[in-house]
């Protein structure tokens, strides 16, 4: 390893600085108002590293591959944290506790999901994957009362180590058909092995998708998803929701990509009859769901199917061509619904906290007039969800439809706009109750200052919309990358 | 001949122990089994010419992390009325279905395999080979798993330490 | 530019209107009314620089400067979206109607939106403001966009000051509209690819997409997307539905907007995207889309006849009425969209009024059901007076907008289909049928029990000067269109030659 | 060491039999310490697999793999286990059974 | 003059503007003047133009604007004045005023005076651009305007349901016949190119021969608007309940001019009907038919105002019958006579009935000659012409009728012993009334005789109704020659003797009551006819249960919406998956783990199937 790929390696160094200096920081003196600081600086520092890692953009080592499109998602993967940061300090535990260990576990998460992003080798994938989870058993156990973030946390921790299982078993099985662990090496020597063994390949793969699956929740791996969202801290919510589901898509779609796994047709078969069910089944469970946060986690799982369909498209477009409609739609998408998710939990944290009964529909009544602005972020999220124009998620759709119309996948575009169309009720279900008249008593009038939340709800909604309504620089650049 | 008669003799004994493991109803039992399976997975280790991993198998695997199994379970104090109810759920009806499922999965597995070329032959990987792949391409790994060590250190100090302070 | 600033002034109106309740509960609606005015007479002010709008040319669909005005901004370069708004005959009609509707709208909410008056008008220009864009937008996309973007404050209109059953009617339209929508998205990008894999350019100009040369089955599939769009907006039997629930639920000003517009941008896209761009397929369709129309029309009619709530009645005398739009757009010949475009500007008139009644009736009676009523007339002549006249424009009587509507409607679709002709004139008869009862049920009569309790022998207020002036504008539009109908003719004849002309190459048999 | 001639689909049977042991204990235990203990076996079959196919390739990377698994399994159980001990505090039991208060 | 024939119409359509605007603010007085004196003003502009016109009887066309143009359509808001529109102009103008002048004194005491007055206005402005339009469609217009004033007129004490009821179904079942004109419409218009009468009339006759399919097609829809119009069979069953409304109402609008409409338009339209004699026949047929219908009913008929509605209708059946005998002269003259005397008749009763509280049962009347005198020779005058008595106008028009029906090559014997048995039904029943009313013990008391309101009008058209029969109308260029040859001699005498006959077997049964029907009427198949021709033959019962009921059990039955059901089931199944998978999420991690290797297991069953490429 030489300095130019230390350098390229600046956000993983910085962030690993961090997580030094804090327990540093801990032995000295146990502050958790300073590890906030220093927590946020490191992931400033970070982010300042990811710009200027793009320099030295290569491989380190065979484990990580170090380019733009990595950096891209490690930046926004960054910008993420620094609102779960953000959200954590006021929104959960206010009775000082202690929460250096919590600054710390989400250090080591980001972390994880930086390697993941940029991970081109099993390995890092694996570390990766189990930094990043392991260090959220911690955070999604972290509040000290009540039973929930614990059943959460340890539903997670079960069935998260049971999909990890699943995932190295494929991991095993492939490299003893291939004989290599890196992506590349994999992808070129797969053919050969599938020449010869191609059971041992495709079961292998299969239990990746699965094990990897699992950490997207697409059905039938979605089930713990619910229940830990809902019993996490919202903050947390949000941070596994975009941080953990986007470091491993990606992860994933590396995989996929230079593994050149798109070209076995019983795995696109496999992974269309998952992006089907997913897309249905995600929004059929949040029809009627009553827990915001619930219904956010099934209608993760209808995105995540939607997304597949990018996936699956690789098979027919390949990377003549369409590819780089392919790498954009998954940069715009993603991009888009990280936005879309940290702005709705943006809002869910500020109004429900740590009580889960205030994540009811019903605690949402009113919000409108109550809370005008935090309203109006939830509703632009929901619409961006929904699929509106005007808004990032519109964007998101549209590169999804034109993907599958250009490779044709009608089967996965039905299912699509089936999905999407159920999904207007329960989106607008919660718009609904946000304009209810009556059961705000209309006060307006304990009008706080606006506070650091505000300000970060305005900045997601604006930025949600900004995407949605001028895309065209967003797309150069992702079509750049 | 010798290495695949013994290989066949570990593989039994893993097997059977680890059947055993999961059908006790007493939990040092059942841990006591499982070394079993580890120290058996351990031989096979070192029959394939691996023979640091066996040592870790047996250091670490059997020997650290069990422990803290041990530890738990000491801790915890399970008493025989736990016993009596874990025998009480070990009904057909309920591992019927899982049975079947896990059946299944061995079934495609076993499918999968049967198309694996015949016999053929093990390289054995020295310590030293390991060794210096683990510190050249692998360096950053070992780096990534300390801290994925830390993460586990501060998780379980987190959850443990509230427990302990609980009982006090 | 001056296309962007009419839809901007209402955009930024309504924020004004929003943050004007500051200032006074009542300020919103003066705002408001002064944003419309203000809007249109900016429009009128430009148009007097035009040519004589009788004498327009024919907008050719190959050079958008034949156009009364055009305008191209890049937006999304990358997939050939640019903001392209261009405004013909048609448009222009359509983008009058909206505002002088508009401002009646307003007028129509004057009294009875009580809550959140700010947000109430804001909502309304927004509405507008989305609807004038579908009228002039001639990008796909941003066609699109306008199209579901205009919901977004109308569902706000319904969910939030609607009637008792808002939530429930709010999201059926939004449902209904959106998941069409969607369809129509679907259609328009596989459009897009299509024109793209024949011409390697990403475009979704309505210029560049006319004549795009696509299998005949393609063709089919596509046009059916834009199809149901159109007709769920419109409505058309059997995607009616979301209607009479919506308007029966929405506040008056909502309802006026609905039925007197929003219904329009339906036709309007039939006759502006679903049959040009897709002419052959339309042509093999339309025995089907003329037989949906014709269904829709004695359907609606039959339905309105049963209906109790005043609202629902003209709801589904709004079916009715739009199923000879349907008609009219299908037949194809000059008589036919002529009468669909007199239909769509003169349903706009005659239904925003009586939605009107309705909500005066509502506002003083506190009831839509006409068990409830019976004799109004006798309490207020002057809005039975008006009522009459709006329930005999809606029966199609001769010498008003409706029947030169339905009449050239007719006449054209009977040189295309005489017997469908003789089914849709069913219409004419129980239009009358509905039409009449809804004068008796509400106006005639014995007072009911109900009523004269709750009156105590209390009058009502019979129409004030706002009302009648707005209603005056209404009755005095209707008889001019049935009487000289001439200048609406005039305006929408040049572009709809030249799509006749556009498709009458392909659609020959 | 000599070339070994033990065939590797055997010891991918022994794994994938472990495997599906584990996955069985997973799915019919309910105290928290067996499914656990499950988890373990279940990665152990994926580590057997590993080493089985590096000695197969006659390559060090199985085994390195092999001791991250370790590593995996030493952080997965040492946080499991801490949430085993809140467990039994919270809920008074290890019945995994009885922890569903989400649901729907 | 003759250029301002448009102000005609203009007139009493501004006064009824200015009325309805400004009903709140007039005095009584003022309502009155307008009301009357814009008919008034009109009918003297029809009277100079009229004179103009005989002077120089030369048609002429006058075009106010177009209407519309598009494509080849281009209808003009354009009149047409000839000898036919003139007489219908000064029947309409004429009649009307004095129709007007009567409602002054008989709506006096109406709170809705202004209203009334507005109404009869734009009734006669509508009348008027119906029979002055160039073309067909502004003949709709004036058409569909007049069904619309005649709708309103009849629900004009809407306070009563029965009314409004009433003005309904006028409105609707006219409204059938319109429909089917209007289709008639489209036809014309698609197969000739126009719609204005005269040059769409030429057209025809190049393009059509006698007897081709379309004309006969053509002219079956506009008689469909006729007979709907004009009451007759089968859409005739409005016109008696259309009584409801205010008897000056009945006067002008259902006996006088409106109903007749159907006449003029086939009179308008006669050279396509020319072109399709089976029409014709039909016309005739029709017309035969209406008149027994209707004058059997009239005979059992108690309430005043049926009675000379039925009898309306019979008569106009006559009319229908001269039109399909091709006496078109003859029918448009007893048009003319009609409405004097019935406008004299209705008027009469009207003045009964005003001044008998509201009282319409005949046989609650009774020795009413000497109360109400001027009422009397009214009635007299009226029903001897309504009888075709000789020497009044309408024995000179229904003559002619006869005489022409027999001359009728084939049928014309049959159509013309119809129309004598319907001249001697006319007879009994129009004296039963007088007798009934006028004779006998007087059961109640009226308040008086008519004001001068009302008996200047009566006795005019007590003037008309004798003088008219020797009218020349000015139709001869209008409509083609007659032939000129009479038929025997007998045949006139016997068409003369009959209405006397009718009224001596009128004075025996119902005055001297020398002849005692009540046997007859009692037995049992005299009650069934009588019940059966008391219901108008049971054609308003047969109506209510194939359209009406059916009508609305399916309206009542779709009321909630049968199609939401579809989507219900949408969101049922919906609703289904949402349930089951919601139960699904049972928050146990066990079934959680289950799920998972299930997929698992999915997945490498779907990943192990054997590519394609690989065989």
């Amino acid at each position: 390893m030489n300095s130019s790929q230390m350098m390229a390696l600046m956000p993983i160094l910085m962030l690993s600085l961090t997580a030094v200096v804090l327990m540093i920081q801990a032995s000295i003196k146990r502050d958790q108002g300073v590890a906030w600081w220093i927590t946020g600086a490191g992931f400033l520092l970070a982010l300042w590293g990811a710009g200027y890692a793009r320099e030295f953009a290569q491989p380190v080592t065979i484990l990580l591959g170090v380019d733009d499109w990595g950096l891209f998602f490690t930046t926004l993967i960054l910008a993420a944290s620094l609102v779960t940061l953000i959200l954590s300090k006021d929104t959960f535990s206010p009775e000082g506790e202690r929460k250096e260990e919590y600054y710390l576990l989400l250090v080591l998460s980001v972390l994880g999901a930086v390697i993941l992003i940029q991970s081109s080798h099993m390995a890092s994938l694996l570390l990766g994957m189990e930094l990043m989870g392991v260090a959220l058993y911690g955070m999604i156990a972290f509040p000290e009362k009540g039973e929930l973030p614990l059943e959460a946390a340890i539903k997670y921790l079960v069935l998260s180590a049971c999909a990890s299982a699943m995932l190295l078993f494929g991991f095993a099985l492939i490299y003893a058909a291939t004989g290599d662990l890196s992506y590349g090496g994999m992808g070129a020597k797969a053919a050969v092995a599938y020449s010869q063994e191609p059971l041992v390949l495709m079961a292998g793969s299969a239990m990746i998708l699965a094990g990897l699956g699992f950490k997207l929740s697409v059905v039938p791996f979605h089930m713990w998803t619910p229940d830990v969202y809902q019993g996490a801290p919202t903050p947390v919510t949000g941070f596994l929701a975009t941080v953990s589901k986007g470091a491993v898509f990606v992860a994933l779609t590396r995989f996929f990509i230079e593994g050149q796994l798109y070209q076995y047709s019983s795995l696109i078969v496999a992974l269309s009859a998952v992006a089907v069910a997913s897309m249905l089944v995600g929004n059929w469970l949040a029809l009627r769901q009553e827990n915001i946060k619930r219904l956010l986690a099934y209608s993760s799982i209808a995105h995540f199917g939607y997304l597949l369909i990018v996936l699956i498209a690789l098979s027919i477009i390949d990377n003549a061509g369409g590819g780089q409609l392919i790498g954009e739609a998954i940069t715009f998408y993603l991009a888009a619904y990280i936005l879309t998710t940290l702005a709705a939990f943006t809002v869910v944290a500020n109004l429900a906290g740590e009580d889960d009964s205030k994540s009811m529909l019903g605690a949402f009544d009113g919000l409108f007039w109550r809370n005008p602005l935090q309203a109006s972020a939830l509703m632009v999220a929901l619409l961006s969800f929904a699929g509106i124009p005007l808004t990032a998620g519109f964007i998101g759709k549209f590169y999804l439809i034109t993907v599958s119309i250009q490779s044709q996948l009608w089967l996965l575009l039905v299912a699509l706009v089936l999905g999407s169309a159920i999904a207007i009720y329960y989106y607008l279900r919660i718009i609904f109750a946000m304009s209810k008249t009556s059961g705000a008593t209309i006060k307006t009038g304990s009008r706080a200052a606006i506070g650091a939340q505000d300000i970060l709800a305005i900045l997601l909604l604006l930025m949600v919309l900004a995407l949605g309504s001028w895309p065209q620089p967003f797309i150069a650049f992702a079509g750049g990358l | 001949m010798l290495e695949i008669t013994l290989f066949y003799i570990a593989a039994t004994i893993a097997l059977a122990a680890t059947v055993l493991a999961m059908t006790r109803a007493n939990a040092i039992h059942a841990l006591i089994y499982l070394i079993v399976s580890l120290l058996a997975v351990a031989v096979i280790f070192f029959l394939i010419g691996a023979p640091f991993a066996a040592a870790l198998e047996i250091v670490i695997y059997a020997g650290a992390i069990m422990v803290l199994f041990v530890f738990v379970i000491m801790m915890l104090n399970l008493g025989e009325e736990g016993d009596a109810r874990e025998r009480g759920l070990l009904q057909p009806s309920i591992w019927a279905g899982p049975a079947l499922l896990s059946f299944l999965l061995f079934a495609e597995l076993l499918y999968m395999i049967s198309t694996v070329e015949g016999p053929v032959s093990m390289q054995a990987v020295s310590a030293k080979e390991v060794g210096l792949a683990l510190f050249g391409p692998y360096v950053l790994a070992v780096e990534i798993a300390s801290m994925l060590l830390l993460a586990g250190l501060v998780g379980s100090y987190h959850l443990g330490r509230r427990y302990l302070e609980r009982e006090e | 530019m001056v296309m962007v600033n009419l839809i901007l002034i209402l955009l930024l109106g309504g924020v004004l209107a929003m943050l004007s309740e500051r200032l006074g509960v009542n300020v919103p609606r003066r705002v408001a009314l002064a944003v419309v005015l203000v809007d249109l007479g900016y429009l009128l002010s430009e148009l007097a620089g035009m040519p004589a709008l009788t004498q327009l040319q024919a907008p050719m669909p190959d050079d958008p400067s034949t156009w009364l005005m055009h305008f191209q901004a890049q937006w999304i370069p990358a997939f050939g979206i640019s903001i392209e708004l261009a405004l013909d005959g048609i448009s222009l009609l359509m983008v009058l109607l909206t505002l002088v509707l508009g401002a009646i709208a307003v007028s129509a909410s004057w009294t009875d939106v009580i809550v959140k008056r700010g947000f109430f008008e804001a909502n309304l220009l927004w509405t507008l403001a989305g609807v004038l864009g579908v009228f002039m937008a001639l990008d796909l996309f941003l066609f699109f966009l306008f199209w579901e973007v205009m919901l977004i404050p109308m569902y706000f209109m319904i969910a939030i000051w609607g009637h008792e059953n808002r939530g429930y009617a709010a999201m059926k339209f939004f449902i209904f509209t959106q998941a069409s929508g969607l369809l129509m998205l679907v259609a328009t990008l596989v459009l897009v690819a299509v024109n793209h894999s024949a011409t390697g350019q990403w475009s979704f100009s309505y210029f560049d997409l006319l004549n795009t040369p696509m299998a005949e089955q393609t063709a089919h599939w596509l046009m059916l997307g834009f199809f149901i769009a159109f007709v769920v907006k419109l409505p058309a039997f059997p995607f009616h539905t979301w209607l009479p629930d919506a308007h029966t639920q929405a506040p008056t000003a909502g309802s006026v907007i609905l039925a007197g517009i929003l219904l329009k941008t339906g036709a309007y896209g039939l006759i502006r995207f679903a049959v040009p761009l897709f002419p052959e397929a339309a042509l093999n369709f339309s025995f089907t889309a003329m037989a949906l129309g014709a269904a829709g029309v004695v359907y609606g009619a039959v339905l309105a006849f049963a209906q109790t709530d005043f609202k629902r009645l003209v709801a589904y005398s709004s079916v009715s009425h739009m199923g000879f739009v349907l008609l009219g757009v299908y037949a194809w010949n000059e008589l036919a969209l002529q009468g669909a475009v007199m239909q769509m500007v003169a349903h706009g008139f005659s239904t925003a009024a009586l939605f009107m009644i309705a909500g005066s009736l509502q506002e003083r009676l506190h009831t839509r059901d006409m068990r409830e009523m019976g004799g109004l007339w006798q309490q207020m002549p002057r809005m039975g007076a008006v009522a009459m006249f709006f329930v005999v424009a809606s029966l199609g009587l001769p010498g008003l907008g409706n029947f030169v509507a339905e009449f050239l409607v007719l006449l054209g679709l009977f040189q295309v289909n005489p017997w469908m002709t003789a089914v849709a004139a069913l219409g004419l008869i129980t239009g009358a049928i509905y039409s009449l009862i809804l004068m008796q049920r509400s106006f005639q009569g014995e007072i009911s029990a109900t009523l004269s309790s709750k009156l105590e022998g209390h009058g009502l207020a019979d129409f004030a000067g706002r009302e009648m002036v707005t209603m005056m504008v209404m009755m005095v539009a209707l008889i001019g269109l049935g009487l000289y109908p001439q200048p609406v003719l005039d305006m929408a004849k040049p572009v709809l030659q030249s799509l006749l002309e556009l498709t009458s190459a392909e659609m020959t048999p | 060491m000599e070339g070994l001639n033990i065939p590797l689909n055997h010891i991918l049977l022994v794994s994938s039999l472990l495997f599906s042991i584990g996955m069985l204990g997973l799915m019919i235990r309910r105290n928290i310490i067996f499914i656990l203990m499950s988890l373990e076996v279940m990665l152990n079959a994926a580590a057997l697999a590993f080493v089985a196919a590096g000695a197969h390739w006659g390559q060090p990377d199985g085994q390195i793999i092999f001791m991250l698994i370790l590593s995996i399994a030493a952080a997965e159980v040492a946080v499991g286990l801490g949430l085993v001990l809140q467990v039994q505090r919270r809920f008074k039991t290890l019945d995994m059974d009885s922890a569903n208060r989400m649901r729907g | 003059m003759a250029e301002m024939v448009w102000l005609v119409p203009l007139i009493p359509l501004l006064s009824s503007v200015m009325l309805m605007l400004c009903s709140a603010n007039l005095p009584r007085l003022l309502i009155g003047l307008l009301g009357v004196g814009s008919v008034g003003a009109a009918a003297l502009l029809t009277l100079s133009i009229g004179m103009d016109f005989l002077a120089d009887p030369e048609p002429f066309q006058l075009t106010l604007w177009t209407w519309m143009q598009v494509s080849n359509f281009s209808p003009g808001i354009a009149f047409y004045f000839d000898g036919l529109t003139l007489v219908m102009m000064s029947v309409i103008t004429g009649v009307g005023f004095l129709i007007h002048l009567f409602s002054t004194e008989f709506m006096e005491e109406d709170a809705s005076y202004a209203r009334y007055f507005a109404y009869l206005n734009m009734f006669v402005a509508a009348m008027l651009i119906l029979v002055m339009a160039d073309n067909l469609l502004l003949l709709y217009l004036g058409w569909e305007g007049v069904g619309v004033c005649s709708y309103l007129l009849v629900g004009f004490w809407y306070q009563n349901s029965a009314n409004g009821q009433a003005a309904r179904k006028a409105f609707v079942v006219t409204r059938i016949g319109d429909t089917a004109m209007a289709l008639g419409l489209l036809l014309l218009f698609t197969e000739l190119g126009t719609l204005d009468i005269q040059s769409m009339m030429a057209v025809a006759n190049q393009q059509w021969q006698v007897g081709d399919t379309v004309p006969l097609i053509a002219c079956l829809l506009l008689l469909g608007g006729a007979v709907g119009k004009s009451a007759q069979l089968p859409l005739h069953t409005w016109l008696p309940d259309a009584m409801a409304g205010p008897t000056p109402v009945s006067a002008l609008i259902h006996a006088a001019t409106m109903v007749t409409a159907g006449v003029y338009l086939i009179a308008r339209t006669h050279d396509l009907f020319l072109l399709a004699p089976i029409s014709m026949m039909v016309v005739a047929l029709v017309g035969l038919a209406t008149s027994l219908m209707a004058a059997f009913t009239a005979l059992m008929q108690s309430d005043i105002k049926r009675i000379l509605a039925y009898s309306t209708i019979s008569q106009i059946g006559y009319m229908f019958l001269a039109l399909g005998v091709g006496a078109w002269a003859a029918g448009i003259f007893h048009l003319m006579t009609h409405a004097f005397f019935k406008a004299l008749l209705f008027l009469g009763s009207g003045a009964i009935i005003h001044y008998l509280h509201h009282e319409h049962d005949i046989f609650k009347m009774g020795g009413l000659r000497t109360k109400m005198p001027v009422t009397f020779w009214s009635f007299m005058i009226g029903s001897a012409a309504l009888a075709a008595l000789p020497m009044t106008s309408g024995f000179f028009s229904k003559d002619q009728i006869l005489l022409q029906a027999y001359m009728m090559p084939g049928a014309g014997p049959w159509l013309w012993l119809g129309g004598l048995l319907g001249a001697l039904l006319t007879a009994i029943y129009s004296f039963r009334l007088v007798f009934v009313v006028f004779f006998g013990e007087a059961k109640t008391e009226p308040d008086g005789d008519t004001g001068w309101r009302m008996a200047v009008p009566l006795v005019m058209l007590c003037g008309l109704a004798m003088i008219g029969g020797y009218f020349i109308i000015p139709v001869a260029d209008v409509f083609p020659a007659v032939s000129g040859e009479h038929p025997a001699h007998w045949v006139e005498y016997v068409s003369i003797s009959v209405p006397l006959i009718g009224l001596l077997l009128a004075y025996l049964i119902f005055h001297s009551r020398q002849i005692n029907m009540d046997t007859l009427v009692n037995s049992s198949v005299g009650q069934l006819l009588r019940r059966f021709w008391f219901g108008g033959w049971g054609i308003d019962w047969l109506y209510d249960r194939v359209f009406v009921r059916p009508y609305y059990l399916l309206s009542g039955l779709m009321k909630n919406e049968p199609i939401d059901a579809i989507y219900g089931l949408i969101v049922a199944v919906n609703q289904t998956f949402n349930h089951w998978l919601a139960e699904a999420q049972t928050g146990q991690m066990r079934w959680y783990i289950l799920s998972m290797v299930f997929g698992l297991i999915v997945l490498l069953t779907l990943a192990l199937q054997i590519p394609l490429e690989a065989l």
